[in-house]
């Protein structure tokens, strides 16, 4: 059983496979399947039983492993060799480039890596870097930038739809409107103000331009008596 | 003089940001006496000042630190005019959504983020990455803005169309900073 | 050899965040030109080699750059401790597989790995050690990823023909991207 020391914890199949090869010592072109399926699957169970959640990788090449072990143990033809053959390639050709890719990995850790083994000189930050109210292009990679809409999207707006809706009323428009409407007649009812507008929208637009007719004090609303319309009257001009 | 500590004196001294102290020092070589370091640190000072390299080690009131002699102030500070700044979180929250949402107008903007964007697309606009790309057919003529080129270079990306999509940004996954 | 034009270099690298290429540095002396600065860099590379300090000037990422010695890695790091958290294995051998295999997509990434790497994509992108290169015209236009200047910079290499050769990976992709 080679677990019994320690549990390692495989990245994937590709490495506990590489790891039961180099234990058992076998060429990876010519590797015992029955042996490594077993040691395999046993690993497997390790996990299980002790609750480890076991990725649907690690499953594949499992049945990958069995079938081909199924295939071995039948009567042999010649289909079923050259089925085989097929089979086991399908899992020494990732294996062989995993295995490079394993040792340009150890290459590149060996090397001198900055803020590892070499530093750069400690450069003192005030002063030295430009602002950030100047011409130049910013500093900032695209991993900031997608993280800031993703933060954005997901703080403020979740789920939201982002899509631009036209607003058809403006309330400057209207405010346009109703001092034109005013124009010659001095006063108006609250009423026929509203009696041509179409939407809620417009309704909308229209009060708040009221409001701010109000408020700037072009116009006056007043109210003869409870329960009478409300009537606006031009104060300026 | 111990030639080895001089030379780890040196590094640290060379690789720290602030100036170092030599209670700073001690602290990292415990096995060295304050002493043996203040006189590495004056000798090391002694010895730049020989050298005639266009810097030296100066001794300022928190430590020692190398800073380069005035007289390459020009050169250096036309290096850093042209020095890239950073981008506050705002303005690259707002770079982010004229990035993704563009064409859009300020009003899609501020409603996205919640506050007023007008300082930031100026200075946007002023460091070029952004841009005017028209007017809004609506009341106000309300401006639209797009990325320009330049957004293109800085993120070093081939077109707009190799920006990741929300949901590829999602599927790189997982919360957790460190692998 | 110009010993005034060296001095200013020196200091205009030395002053540098970042590795310093000699187009930088001749636009920043208009007078002079690509061929005096280039040799003057050579010169001073060769001289710090030389002078037995705690640092260097190594060529790195198309240009030069000030850096201290390996040796002097337990101090420096035990005082800059929390700065630079180091790659894991995973991390490694996704960038190792994005360097040699570049350009290339998650999906072929995650073949060659036989495991997820979304989570590890991610981190290097955080880091900046890789960056989104482009799309492939294949359906859902996947991201295309490469390696990035600092990737340079942060493992030694001028270039990336200065990646060492793994002849047999390079065998095995090409047979791959014939497929």
């Amino acid at each position: 059983m080679p677990f019994e020391t320690k549990l390692e914890v495989f990245e994937g199949p590709l490495d506990l496979l590489l790891h039961l090869i180099q234990i058992n010592e076998v060429d990876i072109s010519d590797i015992p399947i029955a042996t490594i399926t077993e040691q395999y699957l046993e690993y497997l169970d390790l996990m299980r039983a002790l609750d480890i959640n076991i990725a649907g990788d690690f499953l594949v090449m499992a049945s990958t492993l069995m079938h081909i072990k199924s295939k071995m143990l039948l009567p042999r033809r010649d289909d079923d060799l050259e089925e085989i053959e097929d089979l086991r390639e399908e899992i020494v050709r990732p294996l062989m480039e995993y295995m490079k890719l394993k040792e340009a990995a150890n290459e590149l850790a060996s090397r001198d890596i900055l803020y590892r083994d070499v530093f750069k000189r400690g450069i003192e930050m005030n002063g030295t870097r430009g602002e950030e109210d100047n011409m130049n292009p910013a500093k900032v990679n695209l991993y900031g930038l997608m993280d800031a809409f993703k933060r954005l999207m997901k703080e403020k707006h979740p789920g939201a739809v982002l899509r631009f809706k036209p607003e058809p009323w403006s309330v400057k428009e209207k405010m346009v409107e109703i001092r034109d409407k005013l124009k010659g007649v001095k006063s108006l009812s609250f009423r026929d103000l509203f009696a041509e507008t179409a939407s809620i929208s417009e309704m909308i637009a229209t009060f708040l331009a009221l409001l701010e007719l109000v408020k700037t004090e072009f116009m006056t609303v007043f109210q003869e008596q409870e329960g009478t319309d409300i009537m606006l009257e031009v104060l300026a001009e | 003089m111990d030639n080895s500590l001089k030379l780890i004196v040196e590094s640290l001294v060379f690789a720290s940001e602030e100036p170092l102290t030599p209670q700073q020092i001690r602290e990292l070589l415990p096995e060295r006496d304050l002493k043996e370091i203040r006189a590495v640190l004056v000798e090391l000072k002694a010895e730049y000042q020989q050298m005639k390299r266009s810097f030296i080690i100066r001794e300022v009131a928190k430590g020692y630190q190398f800073c380069t002699l005035p007289r390459f102030r020009p050169y250096i500070a036309k290096m850093l005019s042209s020095t890239q700044s950073r981008l506050s979180r705002a303005a690259l929250e707002t770079l982010s959504i004229v990035a993704y949402k563009q064409p859009i107008i300020r009003q899609e903007i501020e409603r996205l983020r919640g506050v007023d964007v007008g300082g930031i697309l100026r200075l946007l606009l002023k460091k070029g990455l952004i841009r005017i790309v028209g007017r809004k057919p609506l009341p106000g003529r309300p401006i639209i803005y797009g990325t320009t080129g330049t957004f293109l270079e800085v993120f070093d990306l081939k077109d707009l169309s190799s920006l990741p999509t929300l949901k590829e940004i999602e599927e790189l996954g997982g919360e957790e900073d460190e692998q």
